[in-house]
């Protein structure tokens, strides 16, 4: 995202609260994400005049109200083609959207692919708690099949798709993933996605503890996230687990991963994969490492740099003025064949 | 050959009988191939020269690239042109040019009993005779017998003619339009040299194609002034137009102009996000090439995605566009309703085509009316203006502007195939003499909330993301009036939606009253009109009233809310007769609204109405 | 404890002054945990037991789970039970029980003055107070006065009560609704036993809690006996019903359960394709339990999916149906148009919220009306229906199936939130009574074409993929009525536009007359009526006529075609009145058709109707 | 896609040719395309009766006029949602979807990766020609970026998405590629296609004569195409080039693909990549290969056999009944509390 600033700023986190009363539900993993969100913006230095939070129609997408910036609540899964209009008309802004795994994978999957290929320098959070909140629950396209839900009694049947890998076959310049309560790693995560400039595409597990409680307890809870957590750091090797001596090997026969321990059978940390955010490849084999045979990947998955589209917009826009001068609407509408009375 | 385009020179003052006409109607089809639109393009150009006013109109085939000689690839262009005002292309043709088997197939049954048939009989093979499903030669069974029949090789004329330029057989065949619009000229009394101009630039990359086509004009013209068979020229004289510099212009390009004045007469940049369709592409193609006028085109993924990234941009305090047509402009109506709801100025283009679902994409056709008054969930009224005719397009986009801007609303403007495709001379406007349109973005924090209105026009104010102390969040749930918050109290709800209705009913106050365009105020019939059937019906009607006829034509721009004094307006009329290209739509707006038993007069065949038509049926009415 | 249940046994028999009310209203309001909405169930059972005729209605706060004592996070239950007909929630309670400080500060105004208030005081504290934003306690400050105020700490004396169930005290206090529940009971002299009983089955996994809820009942109703301070005990007689089995019944179980008979009574599959949306989403999730009946469900990533989805499956020869509300059917319409042109039957059901845009999701509003007739892009007759009451849209959602295989049309159905969420006591059909709806899929090749009519019906046969020798394409691009291949022709395109407003126009002929509801078939006033509207208008106008009025009711389910006789109808009343929530729809559509100066009574509140504000409506119209 | 055939058929191409006129421009690769499927069509043993071709709207879109079996020309990106409808109504019908870039990628994105991860059993065919063809010439979502076509007179600035990376993203669990003129190897896929149970996805690169000639020239013409086209075989090394010499070896320490000689630099078969259709993290690798640094992978770059959702939906039917016994409506109408007057 653009570090819009022109004088340096000095907020706080209170400054980024509304007036607005919340209303999401008590216990609910929003509140954990909000508040980091309040937390870590005084640190970007953008004004708060120059943000604008746009979203959806959800739970989640009920952030921007709590927001004390500009907001827009739009309709549902459309926010990303709001954000394109946004950002080509005023690429100064810093344009933050908030969106659900229903919001923007379900009816919104297409305008979140576009985006992601078109990489508009937005910062896109999504909100996967796995089910439709707001509607009282029904399944998601990230619930596991076989879900019991108010519109499956029988259980779901429609396989899940992972939001990191299909934003990674969109073509995204910046894929990863935190969780609602990590504090401290989703305060990175949020500052990586708001130096990437282009779509960075942020998945944020997010416990509904009403539809869905314990959706991501594995990944999220003490004693248990220990074991199931990697942390993927750039050039560094992927290990993880309570002692970090588990970690994973790539077979070049099969080009498949493995998890191996460390000290056991003659594995040493060199031969550990080392992360490397700009192999897209690799990133997608960590995005789709099944669960709980793997460990759950989260970081900074992917990043590369390149172009962005309000960027190129708004180039293209400046290239054609130089080019032609200031422009004459008059000669205009006498340009071509014209005769006089 | 140079002996031949002297020949044309000499004898370009020889005068056989010719007949001065007030007007006529000329139609070229062929083949796609045939290069039918260059050539109505430079006729009329040569007739626009010429001080005629003029109307034209192509028909193009639906298919991309038919295959040639087929009866779906047949390419039409006709031309109006008068010594008097000209509002339509015409009804029946006085001279059908057929470049094939094809062509006549399909044109033949419009050409004017009597009328003058040129036919290219080189064209006219067993093969192509049996893709027009002709069982047998027309030029030879005897069928053509109503007409004065020109049939000539003009295949061959023109390869012999082009020979000199050393092109392929293929290539000099292909020049035959050119020979065709030489014997046009020559008929009409043109003067070649424009053309030619024309041709050494276009052609510049190839000497060669410019020489053939060079040859085969004046070949043509020479062949007009040779054969013994034409019996008559015409001549159209001078109409009498308003002083002025003038240009032919279509719809859409004056859409998209018009939204380039915008730019300037507003101060703002446009932003218009757009997903191509049939009939409406032409105003992103057209707008795309205006960047340095602060003019972003975004081609969306989709027609939603257009819409909202329209009104994304409005948000930010650009000015959003959104052009479409058909099955597209159902799919922005859910956007439309948030626009609405957050009242953000928003100009939607509706260049509509034949219906339902796909339905006709190449046709045209006025059935999305109730769409765009009706069409929301909820109560989400907005304005709809339509054009009246292609040059109208450029003055409606500018009223389009000037009413979203301020009232902050979103307006759907109407247009339709037939105006985007069709073409007439425009005066262009002195750019000083348009009127600037005022637009301020609120700044003062004080007092401020997003949904305080101006008591006059009770439109919010603009605030865009940038300005400090505006800081503030809108949405599509209810808001609350007193402070524009997300409000689910009921008493407030309906204050709203009243308010919102409110707001664009005002819009009434501050558009102009209907006047006639042609007739007097009140009368035995009234023949209210909306969109492109303003030439149709104004001939029509002056065409009865020649006749004695208490008939007047009024026309409406404004469609929601209407014009204030219509309800009085239709009042003075014993009867009142809605033409529309649907099943009757306005007819029943109108209806409701005034509670007058207006009549509907509809017609639906993806084709405007002929002056014939609207003169019959109101001789139909007065007559009896 | 057990004492005090034995002394509500031997007390139950001991009567204080009871005195016998035609019908009571009573609401039961409190947080969303304080559980309302069982305490209303309860309470309904009880009365429907009793054999009063009833009608509920359930008032749910727009979050999911507010925070515990907000105003936003109050959640209600009204129902109105009387000696004679109900037909609506009724207007203003006769008492009112509310259960903390936010229920009291959000729903005093509606209760009738005068009216018994029973308030649990042990709520009151100043926390609570505070998020209801009082300023001082309402139960001391003397703000109460006009009402009979029965303020007792309910908290307390359930955890009292209860203690035996040796439950945690936050668990105990929970048990506060049914204490109140028995107290209620006790008021209206309901007997225990089918609660006690429903207790033990809910409860069973629990057995402290299932005896906590039992002790709590007891509790309350051995509270109303014992406290000196209540000075009446109502009763209100049974109604005289038709003789029957009846049940309780919300207007989206209906539906589902209309469509799951439609599977029986059509032989048909049923496939729903839908996309959650409130308050449609309960449709869904009924449909989803009964794949034993044939009954498929796609939860779709979108609305325009779902639509598709259920084309595609009517296509294939299932029976497509699709529900939503609000934005929701603003995407659907592209696909409703490719319905019409392709003319394959489908079925649409819109639980209609408050608009524009996401507007009040989870209140009632019936502005969809205009957007059902004419809210597609080129002329897209679709048929549309509306439900009157609950039980109704049983009924309603079997003539939509019944004319959309017939005319082999899309068919819209209109509900709303008060109906999806509403409840009335409904008299349990005979299966075997309800008519069969005849389909015949098209086998025989000999003739066919995919758009061949049935001269009476206009309707295309039912040609399904799998069968042999009818293999055909078909699109939505226009077609040749002689073939049903694609077609350009301009004769046939209007023939075609004619024939598919004519097949729906021609449904008319198929449908009831409309009957007056209440009233004779002329006279002063017309009160016309469409959708939830139904009961209190029913009510309202009725209230007139036992003053004297002349005044009738009518209601239209057909909306489009109009019944064939309601313009006749229509012309026998001096006046027509059109109560609606919105702005006025159906009233401008006949307006339209009939030019009668019909007028428009527009609420637009996200609420229904009260039958006062009809009553008065049309006294003010009558007796001026 | 099921092999729905009750009783063997001996159908000839002939059988499978409408008698529609064909109105693509003369010279359009939609023309082969046409041809070669209703050459393989008669093998695959299905009546004519039980297929059905579905699509959107675009050039590509017109095809199932032009066959002779039941056809469903619906509405512009939603043929998967209408093949649903069909597949949930009837699941023995052979149902083939037709779609372009426009159609499939730019509207119709969201459902395409809806039904790809559903895994509906259909055969879906994706017509790239990297261009609008039917309103005469826009850049598409698979059209490179620079771009210029009549609504770019200055270029395209969107990146493009490939759709077999946008597939696999999406969990798709057959992702092929073929050409259109390459008569043998799209014969070959289609049948693939047929066989597969679950959504067939085929990409088939199509050349649009009129609006974007020859943009698959150096992967189609006689004299490139030799050096270009890497035919993937299950279980065979992944080799290339007019001499076969060439092939694709895995750094395993950065996980990236090289181009290697065979028997220059000691390189040698073994060292070659060998073609594994179930991995999905290798048809990504191959599926995002850049050209002309790298050749460009044609054939069956991942398949995967799982449950398909209509498969599930039949099922979940057929067991319902299976537990309710005769569904009884009286009895539902009379559950739950009631009582009698
Ligand atoms: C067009 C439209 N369709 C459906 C809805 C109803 N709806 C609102 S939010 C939602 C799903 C929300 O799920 P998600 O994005 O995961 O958000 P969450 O509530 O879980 O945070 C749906 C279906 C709507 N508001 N608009
Ligand atoms: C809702 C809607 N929007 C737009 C169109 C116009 N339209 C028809 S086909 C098409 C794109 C076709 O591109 P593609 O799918 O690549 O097909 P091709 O013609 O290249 O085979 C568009 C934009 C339409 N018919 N309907
Ligand atoms: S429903 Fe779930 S996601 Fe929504 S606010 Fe409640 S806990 Fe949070
Ligand atoms: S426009 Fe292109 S894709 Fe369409 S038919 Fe013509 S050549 Fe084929
Ligand atoms: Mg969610
Ligand atoms: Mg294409």
């Amino acid at each position: 995202m653009t570090d819009t600033t022109a004088t340096p700023v000095k907020l706080t986190k209170k400054d980024f609260e509304s007036d607005q009363d919340i209303r999401w539900c008590p216990g609910c993993g929003d509140y954990s994400i909000l508040a980091n969100v309040q937390r870590v913006m005084p640190e970007l230095g953008i004004p708060l005049h120059q943000m604008v939070w746009v979203s959806g129609i959800g739970c989640s997408s009920r952030f921007p109200y709590y927001m004390n910036t500009y907001g827009f609540h739009t309709i549902h899964g459309r926010a990303p083609a709001f954000a394109t209009g946004i950002k080509a008309a005023n690429p100064e802004l810093s344009v933050w959207l908030v969106t659900g795994d229903g919001d923007g994978l379900s009816i919104g999957g297409n305008h979140l692919l576009h985006c992601l290929r078109r990489n508009l320098d937005i910062n896109l959070l999504m909100f996967n708690n796995r089910i439709y909140g707001l509607t009282k629950g029904q399944y998601s396209p990230t619930s596991e099949v076989g879900k019991i839900t108010k519109s499956t009694p029988s259980g779901s049947i429609d396989q899940p798709v992972d939001p990191a890998s299909l934003a990674l076959g969109a073509n995204a310049s910046f894929v990863a993933r935190s969780v609602d309560i990590e504090a401290k790693h989703l305060g990175e995560m949020l500052k990586r996605a708001a130096a990437h400039k282009g779509t960075s595409f942020l998945e944020i597990y997010q416990n509904c503890n009403v539809f869905n409680d314990g959706a991501f307890d594995p990944i999220r809870e003490k004693g248990q996230k220990e074991d199931t957590q990697l942390l993927v750091e750039n050039g560094k090797p992927l290990v993880f687990g309570r002692e970090q001596n588990r970690g994973l090997r790539l077979n070049p026969k099969t080009m498949k991963l493995e998890v191996v321990t460390i000290g056991e059978n003659g594995v040493t940390l060199a031969d550990i994969l080392v992360h490397d955010e700009s192999n897209s490849a690799l990133a997608y084999l960590l995005a789709k490492m099944p669960f709980p045979a793997f460990p759950v990947a989260l970081g900074v998955l992917f990043s590369e740099d390149r172009p962005t589209y309000d960027g190129d917009l708004h180039q293209q826009r400046v290239t054609a003025l130089e080019k032609s001068g200031t422009p004459d609407l008059q000669k205009l509408l006498n340009s071509g064949n014209t005769w006089t009375v | 050959m140079a002996t031949e385009a002297d020949r044309v020179e000499s004898n370009s003052q020889s005068s056989n009988s010719v007949e001065k006409v007030p007007s006529a109607i000329v139609r070229f089809c062929g083949d796609s191939g045939d290069g039918m639109q260059v050539t109505g393009d430079q006729f009329t150009s040569a007739a626009a020269l010429a001080g005629n006013d003029l109307s034209t109109f192509p028909d193009f085939p639906a298919e991309i690239r038919a295959p040639t000689g087929t009866l779906y690839g047949v390419s039409g262009f006709q031309i109006n042109f008068a010594s008097r005002d000209v509002f339509t292309p015409g009804d029946a043709p006085d001279v059908l040019v057929a470049m094939n088997p094809a062509a006549l197939k399909t044109n033949l049954k419009d050409l004017k009993r009597g009328g003058l048939l040129v036919v290219n009989s080189g064209a006219f093979n067993a093969l192509n005779l049996k893709k027009a499903n002709y069982e047998a030669n027309p030029l030879e069974d005897g069928s053509l017998a109503g007409y004065q029949v020109m049939s000539i090789d003009i295949s061959k004329l023109t390869v012999t003619a082009v020979a000199e330029a050393g092109l392929s057989s293929k290539d000099a065949g292909r020049c035959k339009n050119f020979w065709t619009l030489g014997l046009m000229f020559w008929i009409y009394g043109r003067d070649l040299a424009p053309t030619l101009k024309w041709i050494d630039s276009k052609f510049k990359k190839s000497a060669s194609v410019a020489l053939a086509n060079t040859l085969a004009l004046k070949a043509g013209y020479a062949y007009g002034e040779a054969a013994e068979v034409f019996h008559h020229r015409y001549e159209v004289p001078k109409a009498p137009v308003a002083a002025g510099t003038y240009r032919n212009i279509g719809g859409n390009t004056a859409m998209a102009w018009g939204l380039v004045a915008a730019t300037q007469l507003t101060g703002l940049p446009v932003t218009l996000g757009a997903y191509p369709i049939t009939p409406a592409s032409d105003v992103l193609h057209e707008l795309s090439r205006f960047k340095h006028f602060g003019v972003t085109t975004i081609q969306a993924e989709d027609e939603i995605a257009a819409i909202c990234a329209a009104i994304g941009a409005s948000y930010a305090g650009s000015l959003g566009v959104t052009a479409t047509s058909g099955p597209g402009m159902a799919l922005k109506m859910e956007a439309v309703g948030l626009a609405v709801s957050v009242e953000l100025p928003l100009v939607i283009l509706n260049i509509q085509r034949g219906g339902p679902s796909t339905g006709l994409p190449t046709k045209t056709e006025q059935a999305d009316l109730f769409q765009a008054v009706h069409g929301r969930n909820g109560e989400a009224p907005v304005c709809v203006l339509a054009a009246a005719t292609p040059g109208d397009c450029f003055h409606m986009v500018l009223e389009a502007v000037r009413i979203a801007t301020k009232y902050m609303t979103p307006v759907i403007l109407l247009s339709d195939g037939y105006l985007a495709n069709g073409a007439e001379p425009w005066k262009i406007p002195d750019v000083n003499s348009l009127p600037k349109i005022k637009v301020e973005f609120r700044k003062d924090p004080e007092g401020f909330h997003p949904f305080l209105r101006d008591p006059q026009t009770l439109a919010r104010p603009w605030a865009i993301p940038g300005t400090p102390g505006l800081l503030h969040r809108i949405g599509g749930l209810e808001k609350d009036y007193k402070s524009g918050h997300i409000s689910y109290d009921p008493q407030n709800h309906e204050l709203m939606c009243q308010t919102r209705a409110a707001k664009i009913e005002g819009i009434a106050q501050d558009v102009p009253e209907l006047e006639m365009v042609v007739g007097e105020d009140s009368g035995k019939l009234l023949v209210l009109g909306w969109g492109s059937t303003y030439g149709a019906i104004r001939e029509g009607v002056q065409r009865c009233r020649e006749r004695g006829l208490s008939v007047s034509h009024a026309h409406v721009r404004h469609l929601n809310p209407f014009p204030k004094n219509l309800g009085e307006v239709l009042k003075r009329f014993d009867r009142v007769l809605v033409p529309e290209l649907n099943l009757g739509q306005l007819v029943q707006l109108i209806r409701a609204k005034y509670l007058v038993p207006a009549e509907s007069y509809p017609k639906i065949q993806g084709q405007p109405f002929k002056i014939d038509e609207i003169e019959a049926k109101i001789r139909s009415m007065l007559e009896s």
